[in-house]
């Protein structure tokens, strides 16, 4: 079991590096957004450090989902989607794997970056770290949605307004909690650390009903 | 009883009219639909594709 | 059986729903009745709010059936994939453009009651907020069959969705709540007040029901045609099929 | 060991393919089926590996004990050749060899004539270099339950020996081949599922 979520790491990983893909589009994306956003709502200081982690979440978000919208496309047209559905390694470890390497290749690289690219937003220096630290844990449960969100779509033609319904309604609570856990203290009781947990048991809920539900997707297109 | 003159009565009215608008819609909507749906049946019973007598199946094999 | 013949003729469905329809239909134009008369013309007005608390008759029951309708979608989809169920996925469908109509409502009049309260017509109101959540999962689940064209195929991946949203509704709900009250310390007035007054209570449940049964109706005709509209696509695919 | 079916319906993309088709494959004798395009060849190679659900009628896989699913028994090599054209020969056969569960890349790699491509990247093959390279994939994990649909597209006569030759060793160890192809090849002990015949 663990060898086949083992391979299908090594040669995606390969793959992201040698197309370099996915991990260019999303970052191209996130820094567009970030740079537009002042451009938006002009260069006013103090407004825009306290739209800074809200903006920065909402950057990574639009990003990850982005780019898992190609996911499973890959696979699917080649054919090797149906030989891993045959093999005897169970499609949610399948999709496990392929989830995680979206994590990997777009969901944390951005998680990293995004606070460090704060200062474009005026992000309180004392933000950063819980920025980082909430981004990587939600970030997990954003590209384990997103990765559901493809596999929904995956063989659709205009899969790209079905994907932000269907996932849009997934992001809120990752969302709430992730902004709260950033600056929840900036608000009248300090509830970050409370928002971080939450957050946690979200990517947990996330961690289980996605890869479950990816692979019953996935099957019902390869009926 | 309701008083048409008391104040903010617009908003009232507003929104009983919307309930009635797409409530009914909804029923002209589903009647319309229905009745396409068994127009066809009945084209497609006379063209004896589909027999609608219980106990047989319902699409006749078309060897 | 084979999954073709038991879908052709679910013959029992087909004669209970005829059989019932004309009673359902009936209750609902009763109830409404009932329920429209007591809450315009003997229902009193709120000594706060004056006439617009009658705009609760509408709202509240267009809420609350919006999430009935959805927590039946996803038992129906929760039937077609365990059990494998025909009637179950064709019940699911057409139960969501009603459900969809509900929601609408309760959004739409959630904002007319809200601008003559609050001064604007949207406010990120922790209700308001989950139940335009609650649109957007009905408008997948309906773009869902719009996408796929084979319906087997588009009944299991709706199953799905319906299943994922269900699940997402009370986490939506609850974070919302923590969120609207982190930033609204102070409670803004409460839709229909802390304790609703007794005589404004009666109406609300008999537009309750009304709305119901109102889903009840409208929800066995719409499978009726459900049903029927795939059986022209299977004669017309069995047509087809005969040429190679 | 036997896999067979009775009364087998099928429905493709909402098309009734075939109904009231039955067959049975018994360990080494290979089973070739033949036909029109679009006669449903390809949708009974996907009913037996379990991808697709037959509509109607039963299939059952008995011998081996391994009764009932056939899925984690089978080789199923489809049209396409399940190959990341971005990774090389041997990148590809790593990673099947990986997920699959064992099998050594170095007989996969002779078993198809692969050896001299090894280390080029798989969109530099051409046509029937990609198939074999699809096909090299059956030398990997072995599997007692081969399905293969139209191996021989665009393969050389030189390849269609080699092919013979693997799916010869096969049967002779007592596995199963089910094959849909237009070509006769070199293989001993075949019968003919002929699907002209199937009424749909």
């Amino acid at each position: 079991m663990t060898s086949a979520f083992m391979s299908i790491l090594k040669r995606d990983l390969t793959l992201a590096f040698r197309q370099g893909g996915g991990i260019g589009t999303a970052i191209g994306f996130f820094l567009t957004v970030v740079v537009l956003l002042p451009l938006g709502l002009g260069p006013d200081q103090n407004l825009l450090s306290r739209i800074a982690p809200g903006a920065l979440w909402i950057a990574l978000l639009l990003s990850v989902l982005l780019s898992a919208d190609k996911l499973w496309q890959a696979d699917y047209d080649d054919g090797s989607l149906e030989v891993m559905a045959l093999s005897d390694t169970p499609l949610e470890v399948t999709a496990l794997a392929k989830a995680s390497v979206h994590w990997l290749t777009s969901g944390l690289p951005l998680a990293i970056a995004a606070p460090l690219l704060g200062f474009l937003l005026n992000l309180d220096t004392a933000l950063v770290l819980p920025l980082m630290t909430a981004m990587v844990t939600g970030s997990l449960a954003l590209s384990l949605l997103a990765s559901l969100g493809a596999a929904i779509t995956v063989g659709l033609r205009q899969g790209g307004l079905l994907v932000s319904l269907l996932i849009l309604p997934l992001y809120v609570p990752v969302m709430i909690f992730g902004v709260l856990s950033t600056s929840g203290f900036q608000t009248s009781i300090d509830n970050s650390g409370t928002s971080l947990l939450i957050l946690a048991a979200i990517v947990l809920v996330a961690l289980v009903v996605s890869p479950f539900a990816s692979a019953a997707a996935l099957r019902s297109y390869l009926r | 009883m309701i008083d048409f003159s008391a104040d903010h009565i617009g908003f009232v009215v507003a929104s009983y009219a919307i309930t009635l608008a797409v409530l009914g819609g909804l029923l002209a909507w589903e009647f319309a639909r229905a009745r396409a749906v068994h127009r066809r049946l009945d084209a497609l019973e006379r063209d004896g594709l589909v027999r609608r007598k219980p106990g047989e199946p319902a699409v006749r094999e078309t060897t | 059986m084979s999954s073709i013949e038991r879908f052709a003729n679910p013959t029992r469905f087909l004669k209970l729903q005829a059989a019932v329809q004309p009673w359902v239909w009936a209750i609902t134009i009763a109830l409404f009745a009932i329920g429209l008369y007591l809450g315009l013309v003997r229902s009193p007005t709120d000594y706060q709010q004056g006439e617009t608390v009658r705009i609760m008759y509408v709202h509240v029951p267009a809420a609350w059936s919006a999430l009935m309708v959805y927590s039946v979608m996803a038992l129906a989809s929760i039937v077609a994939i365990v059990f494998r169920h025909p009637l179950a996925d064709v019940a699911a469908r057409a139960a969501a453009p009603i459900g969809a109509c509900f929601c609408f409502l309760s959004l739409a009049t959630g904002s007319l009651w809200g601008k003559p309260m609050w001064g604007t017509w949207w406010v990120w109101d922790a209700r308001l907020t989950s139940m335009f959540v609650l649109f957007l999962l009905y408008l997948g689940y309906m773009a869902v069959w719009q996408a796929i064209d084979d319906p087997r195929r588009a009944a299991r991946v709706a199953a799905i969705v319906a299943i994922v949203g269900f699940i997402n509704v009370p986490i939506v709900k609850f974070s919302v709540d923590w969120w609207y009250s982190l930033h609204q310390p102070a409670s803004v007035f409460r839709m229909g007040g802390p304790t609703i007054h007794k005589d404004l209570l009666m109406p609300l449940l008999v537009m309750g029901l009304a709305y119901t049964f109102l889903f009840l109706a409208l929800h066995l005709k719409s499978m009726r045609t459900e049903i029927g509209a795939r059986r022209i696509r299977q004669a017309e695919l069995a047509q087809t099929g005969a040429i190679r | 060991m036997e896999i067979s079916g009775k009364g087998l319906a099928c429905e493709r993309g909402g098309r009734l393919v075939f109904t009231g088709l039955g067959f049975s494959a018994t360990g080494g004798r290979m089973l070739v089926l033949r036909g029109p395009n679009g006669a449903g060849k390809t949708s009974l190679l996907r009913l037996i590996a379990g991808v697709a659900e037959p509509a109607a009628g039963a299939l059952s896989f008995t011998g081996a004990g391994e009764d009932g699913e056939i899925a984690p028994h089978v080789h199923f090599v489809a049209h396409q050749d399940a190959i990341k054209l971005h990774l090389t020969v041997e990148e590809n056969l790593a990673f099947w060899a990986g997920f699959l569960g064992g099998g050594d890349i170095g007989t996969a790699l002779d078993a198809l004539n692969l050896r001299a491509l090894r280390s080029f990247q798989a969109q530099r093959l051409s046509a029937g270099q990609k198939r074999r390279l699809g096909l090299a994939r059956l030398a990997l994990a072995p599997r007692p339950v081969w399905l293969l649909d139209e191996p021989t597209v665009g393969l050389d006569t030189h390849s269609q020996g080699l092919l013979a030759s693997l799916m010869t060793a096969h049967l002779e160890a007592g596995n199963i081949l089910i094959a849909s192809t237009h070509i006769d090849l070199p293989v001993p002990s075949t019968d003919v599922l002929d699907f002209a015949g199937v009424t749909s």
